[in-house]
């Protein structure tokens, strides 16, 4: 019954593939959306509550500028090995992959603590006021996808050491470097609205 | 299967909770009390009333405790708030005039009977007494407020933060005092 | 490039032959056998096929929805006498805010989700969708969100601020116990469920379509469930950020909402309705969907102006985000902006009818067919057009001022949502329930079940105009009988109980039809989208071989196709789940993939996230400790079993 | 009778005019779609599911079905342009109404009850009362709009449309009566347990008596000398009315309940809940959980004579 039709033999394509041509891209590209969005509102309420504020910051100074802007250059720094580890995985050069992990498990840990002294120095607690409760909302927001950042990167240079490995998770650390791109980059308007607003003449 | 009635028991415990946390009963209990058959202190809100006062039940023996009620915690913060009891006692229960009441030192006793007392019937040194003025229902949500104060109330039932400009912490933060019960070195309070 | 490191694994065995076109018996069998549900118990929880989800998503928000419904005529029951002493006014504020709750975050967004992932993977020639787990993991995120909503409910911990909550009467201070944060929280668990159903829609349109399905042949029902899902991915974070920030208020004393400590109130109605009225487009817009699924096949002709059809649903897309301050009107906002926002809520009429006169020059040139589909859908044209026209009215900043938040405005959003939405879905129901189970639902019963519930509907809502003319507020739990509402609302009851009733026919219907509906061919009423060319029910995997597309209507066009053309895909795995990889722009085959086996994790990982979630009600600190079980679960659901990956190793091939 | 469409303002007039003209366009578009429908689904051949579909349509450019649709679609948009104008220019006359010696009444939202303050260039004749808004006819009159807990609105159907009192911002509502007569109105923003009688009324008076009417608001409480209203004013006083209300005249000044000074001169008791009579004011007094659950008046239990004499005492206060 069943003579062969023409077909298109899909037999000899390649069984993963990095970048747009592969799905696993485009889940991260919409959770990047996701997350943009998430970023963009909660900036827009900082400034909602920054216009209808007497004044800004409110009833605290604002907060100190050192370990801030000392995170934003570690991770500034984080996009060289970053870049490291996205060209070693699309090149599936597992032990490129592996060293440049390592390199990124410390700056995971050096950008995670500098983040605890941020909140150490915001200088106002989140129930003092509306400007403390947005700042608060703001950095943890960002905290949880350092967070989450640091546990991909963690979970996949694991995998890397440990196995079992085959080519498709090379596709999976190069999704974990673009999402640090993303962490890295929301990060800077972040840091701007959090230790800047509050000095531009407000 | 035993395993599962642990489990049921715990949700049992939990629905229960839950229950009497939400519970918004609005008719008050029988017998509400307004006037004490006794008075301990001279001043009183308003005016006293000239000929006897309302025949009033003796005061309540049993402690008609309301303080795991999260409606009636609400109804006490207002009803602080409403009868101006931050006056004396400052908005958070810290203390001013009248001795604080967020901290682990009672005079007449942490109970909420001892409370109770402490409104219905007054106390010397200036605590008027509110008998007559408050209904027994209203006492009662006010008690289980003043016991919030001091963190002696569940977490979850202990109201939040209030619409107000408010510079300590809501009352479901606050850790719970161990009460000790410590008798004025006369009036050392008021000074 | 080394070809993967080989120290780690063993040589990689030869490639075993793929399927060819058409499948061969054994073919099917090993492909059945490859995409089923493990059985038993384990099974249950591990299952990752996206009927198998599906169904489930589907029966769960019907629960939800006969559950809001009955809430519904304990309402109207409330409502039917003056000063009825049925239900006190805190039972009530519970029943109205569970009703608006269910409705909008239990069923009418979710059972979009739940209906496309069945049919877009089918409509797009797919095996699967995109993140098979993780459309279990929203499952059942979902489905334990509304449990624990239920459960608190019967505990008389429901919200009772209404489904929009506006603080301050659900903040801290006006709103005592933990109702309102059993709201919020249910709000992260269906807004987590959404966003990611949403991830798995877009993925599985944008990167599986079947080869040839270039952008202007994708169906139009796939169109409108695109764009929802757009709408979701920008809409639902606006909703989250709100809750959070409410749920930040009462538990650790978070100023956001608190104007003592210049906090605003207002802040929380600008993103709850940024995020509402796109909500409420996201219940709408799939309904025009199902219209353009159901009209082209009982018109027996292709839908007129299908470009403009996809321009319209993407401009409704976008303009559903200008519009949102018209909910806002009787605040005390700037005049002039209330101006801008009355034009844009009205502008916003011109892409919905656009898709309306398409509608009609369809039936008006087609040859009609008037079957039980499309009786509902012509409904939509009674029902929505009235309610789409009140809402004008609406949107006009005076007008609104004598209306907003009366029963007119209750009117108008049921004539909306019902009529555009749970009408069409209804038809939707009777039209893809062949496909779904194989049976054909009765006609008869059908058709009883279409006037009751057309006449039910009208009765009920149609007076709640007058009734909001006449000044009775929403919300209230009584009047007296001087109002002079007392007869309308009696009339308003009474239609309520002959919705109840069609509602009971629909569920005979559905639960008779199982056994005793007639066996359903592939294509019971001549479809010409993809999913009428597989068997109903689908098989597992539903393509044994993923055919190629040559126009917008492959099923009608099937005989025209010229024999020398490839008519599918062949060579893909029989013994693995490899689905085809396409380009995103003109569905050219790409790679192919294999993807994940099912799996019990996403389950677990649905209840750590759960406990999170209800433990974080009581104690800030739970989002702590709460989080590594979570992390646990996710890391052990994504981490690669050897047996998987040794599979794999035989079917890799570096790109 | 509250109906929109029954205005005794300019405001509520204006909004009825469009109305009217929005209503009549939108009728006649719902007309036109439901004849076209009407008339395809009579006319149009049937068919059924095992005919083949007519493909055809898929080449050919159709222009009569084009025509006709890009001919409706100009025609949605023309009338939606026209809607929004019609808008925008009702909104415009509505700002213009001129405001020319108006009266300014701030009025607070309460938790289940307003409060109006009658403000007066001169302080000393500012007065404020509740429930029960009086306004000279032919006069604007100002709401200043505030909200003492949460969201309310305060909306008369016959006068204006709505406007929220919202607690940290201040609103305001133009309102002016052409005709005398009492219009009801109440909130329409879910505010709690007893939103549904939250309810005060709008007295609209010719400028003479509504005059009179403020001199009176503005003396303290005429209190009748019998013994019965004196035994009354010392239990006022003396257990827990004085805690929330306030009596002018009296000691009693309290602000978290309605102001009482007036009590006997007003039409209705409890937010527009029960008429302004003796028995009514005594079943609220002792129980008032009975007509509006949830509300913050607790109940009391002074005995029958003790509660007569105060609701003679309070019926004295005309």
């Amino acid at each position: 019954m069943n003579e062969k039709l023409p077909s298109i033999d899909a037999g000899k394509l390649p069984s993963y593939a990095f970048g747009p041509r592969g799905i696993l891209w485009w889940g991260t590209l919409w959770m990047m959306a996701i997350e943009g969005t998430v970023f963009a509102l909660a900036i827009g309420s900082y400034f909602y509550l920054y216009v209808h504020a007497p004044r800004w910051p409110l009833n605290a100074p604002p907060p100190d500028l050192l370990w801030g802007t000392l995170n934003t250059v570690v991770l500034l720094a984080s996009l060289w090995p970053n870049r490291w580890l996205q060209k070693a995985a699309t090149a599936q050069d597992l032990p490129g992959v592996r060293r440049s992990m390592v390199v990124l498990f410390v700056f995971t840990a050096a950008f995670l603590v500098l983040r605890a002294f941020e909140f150490a120095h915001l200088n106002v607690r989140w129930d003092l006021d509306a400007y403390g409760s947005v700042v608060w909302l703001l950095l943890g927001l960002h905290t949880t996808h350092l967070v989450t950042e640091a546990y991909d990167t963690w979970v996949v240079g694991a995998l890397a050491y440990t196995g079992p490995f085959e080519g498709r998770r090379f596709v999976d650390a190069a999704e974990d470097a673009d999402y640090w791109y993303f962490v890295v980059l929301t990060w800077l308007p972040i840091y701007g609205v959090i230790y800047w607003a509050p000095r531009g003449g407000g | 299967m035993k395993k599962l009635a642990l489990a049921l028991a715990v949700a049992l415990v939990l629905a229960l909770a839950a229950c009497e946390r939400e519970k918004r009963d609005f008719e008050p209990p029988q017998g509400n009390a307004t006037a004490p058959t006794q008075r301990n202190s001279t001043i009183q809100p308003g005016q006293a009333i000239g000929a006897a006062p309302p025949s009033a039940p003796a005061m309540p023996t049993t402690a008609y405790t309301v303080e795991n009620n999260a409606f009636a915690l609400s109804q006490g913060k207002r009803l602080y708030r409403w009868y101006n009891c931050a006056a004396c006692h400052a908005p958070g229960g810290g203390g001013d005039w009248g001795p604080p009441l967020s901290d682990a030192t009672w005079i007449y006793g942490a109970e909420p009977q001892n409370i109770f007392l402490s409104i219905a019937q007054g106390r010397p040194n200036g605590m008027p007494s509110f008998g007559s003025h408050i209904p027994e229902d209203q006492i009662w949500q006010l008690v289980a407020y003043v016991r919030s104060l001091s963190g002696q109330v569940r977490a979850d039932a202990a109201p939040s933060r209030a619409d107000a400009i408010s510079a300590n912490k809501p009352e479901n933060r606050r850790e719970k005092e161990t009460p000790v019960i410590r008798l004025p070195n006369d009036g050392a309070h008021n000074k | 490039m080394s070809n993967g490191p080989e120290q780690l694994q063993p040589p990689a065995p030869p490639r075993p032959p793929g399927n060819s076109v058409p499948a061969t018996a054994n073919e099917s069998a090993a492909l059945e056998r490859t995409w089923r549900d493990p059985p038993g118990l384990y099974g249950f929880f591990a299952a990752i096929n996206h009927k198998t989800i599906s169904k489930r998503f589907m029966l769960a928000t019907f629960g939800f929805f006969l559950a809001g419904g009955l809430i519904a005529l304990l309402m109207r029951l409330q409502l039917a006498r003056p000063l009825n002493g049925m239900v006190g006014p805190d039972l009530y504020n519970q029943l109205f805010s569970m009703h608006g709750t269910t409705m909008m975050f239990l069923f009418a967004v979710p059972v979009m989700q739940a209906v496309a992932v069945y049919l877009v993977p089918l409509m797009v020639g797919a095996k699967t969708v995109a993140f098979p787990r993780m459309n279990a993991y929203a499952y059942w995120v979902f489905l334990f969100g509304g449990l624990m909503l239920y459960g608190a409910f019967l505990l008389n911990i429901g919200p009772d601020a209404g489904w929009f909550s506006y603080p301050p009467l659900a903040g801290p201070e006006y709103g005592p116990g933990k109702r309102v944060d059993f709201w919020a929280q249910m709000i992260t668990f269906t807004e987590l469920s959404a966003l990611l159903e949403a991830i798995v829609i877009i993925t599985t349109v944008f990167k599986m379509r079947a080869p040839g399905m270039t952008l202007n042949r994708i169906p139009l029902f796939v169109w409108a469930l695109l764009v929802t899902q757009f709408m979701v991915l920008f809409a639902m974070p606006a909703v989250m950020l709100g809750s959070t920030g409410l749920i930040m208020d009462r538990l650790i004393g978070t100023h956001f909402y608190n104007p003592a400590q210049n906090g605003d109130v207002l802040l929380w109605q600008h993103l709850f309705w940024f995020f509402g009225h796109p909500e409420v487009y996201l219940i709408f817009v799939p309904g025009l969907g199902f219209l353009s699924a159901i009209i082209p096949t009982f018109a027996r002709r292709p839908m007129f102006g299908y470009t403009a059809m996809v321009l319209a649903l993407i401009s409704t897309g976008f303009l559903s985000f200008g519009l949102w301050v018209h909910h806002m009107f009787a605040t005390n906002l700037p005049e002039l902006g209330k101006s801008f926002f009355t034009a844009v809520s009205m502008l916003i009429a011109i892409p919905s009818a656009v898709q309306i006169f398409c509608w009609l020059a369809t039936l008006g040139t087609g040859r009609l067919n008037f079957r039980t589909p499309l009786l509902f859908v012509l409904a939509f044209f009674f029902i929505l057009v009235l309610g789409g026209l009140t809402g004008l009215m609406l949107a006009s900043v005076p007008l609104d001022l004598q209306v907003h938040d009366t029963y007119f405005v209750v009117a108008h959003l049921h004539y909306v949502l019902i009529g555009g939405a749970v009408f069409p879905l209804v038809g939707a129901v009777y039209y893809w329930y062949p496909k779904f189970t194989g049976r054909m639902m009765d006609e008869r019963l059908g058709r009883w079940q279409f006037w009751l519930f057309f006449i039910g509907f009208n009765v009920t809502f149609f007076p709640m105009h007058l009734l909001g003319m006449w000044g009775m507020p929403r919300r209230i739990y009584t009047y007296t009988q001087e109002m002079g509402w007392t007869s309308l609302n009696l009339l308003a009851t009474v239609g309520a109980a002959v919705i109840g009733a069609s509602v009971l026919l629909f569920i005979v219907n559905l639960w008779r039809s199982r056994t005793h509906g007639a066996p359903a061919p592939a294509d019971p009423w001549g479809g010409g989208t993809l999913e009428w060319a597989i068997a109903s029910p689908p098989p597992a995997g539903n393509f044994d071989a993923i055919p190629v597309v040559y126009g917008r209507d492959p099923v009608w066009e099937a005989h025209e196709r010229d024999r020398s053309a490839p008519a599918g895909v062949s060579g893909l795995a029989v013994d693995a789940r490899e689905q085809l990889i396409t380009t995103v722009l003109d569905a050219r085959p790409d790679h192919r993939y294999v993807f994940p086996e099912p799996s019990i994790w996403p389950f677990l990982a649905a209840v750590a996230t759960t406990v999170l979630f209800i433990a974080s009600i009581f104690t800030p600190w739970a989002v702590v400790w709460g989080a590594v079980p979570v992390a646990t679960a996710v890391t052990i659901w994504f981490w690669p079993r050897r047996g998987e990956t040794a599979r794999h190793l035989s079917l890799e091939q570096s790109p | 009778m509250m109906d929109i469409l029954s205005p005794a303002g300019p405001q509520a007039a204006h909004i009825r005019e469009l109305w009217h003209v929005t209503v009549l366009l939108c009728t006649l578009v719902f007309a036109g779609v439901l004849s076209v429908l009407a008339y395809v689904l009579w006319k149009r051949p049937r068919a059924g599911e095992a005919d083949t579909p007519d493909l055809a349509a898929r080449g050919a450019p159709e222009a009569g079905p084009r025509r006709r649709v890009s001919a409706a679609v100009a025609a949605s948009v023309l009338g939606l342009l026209f809607l929004i104008v019609a808008s925008v220019v009702t909104d415009r006359a509505l700002a213009h109404l001129s405001l020319k010696d108006a009266l300014h009444v701030e009025v607070t939202a309460n938790q289940w009850w307003w409060e109006a303050r009658y403000d007066d260039p001169q302080a000393s004749r500012v007065f404020t009362t509740a429930n029960e808004l009086h306004i000279p006819v032919g006069r604007p009159v100002i709401f200043t709009l505030r909200s003492n807990d949460v969201i309310h609105s305060l909306w008369v159907p016959q006068l204006a449309g709505k406007k929220d009192l919202i607690p940290g911002r201040t609103a305001t509502l133009h309102v002016r009566a052409d005709q005398a007569g009492s219009y009801r109105g109440q909130c329409a923003e879910f505010c709690g347990f007893q939103h549904a009688f939250m309810a005060f009324t709008v007295v609209a008076k010719p400028p003479a008596e509504y005059e009179a009417w403020a001199e009176h608001q503005r003396q303290p409480a005429a209190e009748s000398g019998d013994a019965r209203a004196v035994r009354g004013r010392e239990l006022f006083l003396g257990t827990s009315c004085v805690m929330c209300h306030a009596v002018q005249g009296t000691s009693a000044s309290a602000r978290r309940g309605p102001d009482l000074t007036h009590l006997a001169s007003r039409e209705t008791l409890a937010a527009g809940t029960l008429p302004n009579k003796p028995d009514a004011l005594k079943q609220w007094i002792r129980n008032p959980q009975q007509f509006k659950p949830g509300v913050n008046m607790p109940a009391t239990n002074l005995p029958d004579s003790d509660l007569d004499a105060l609701v003679a005492w309070l019926g004295s206060l005309q």
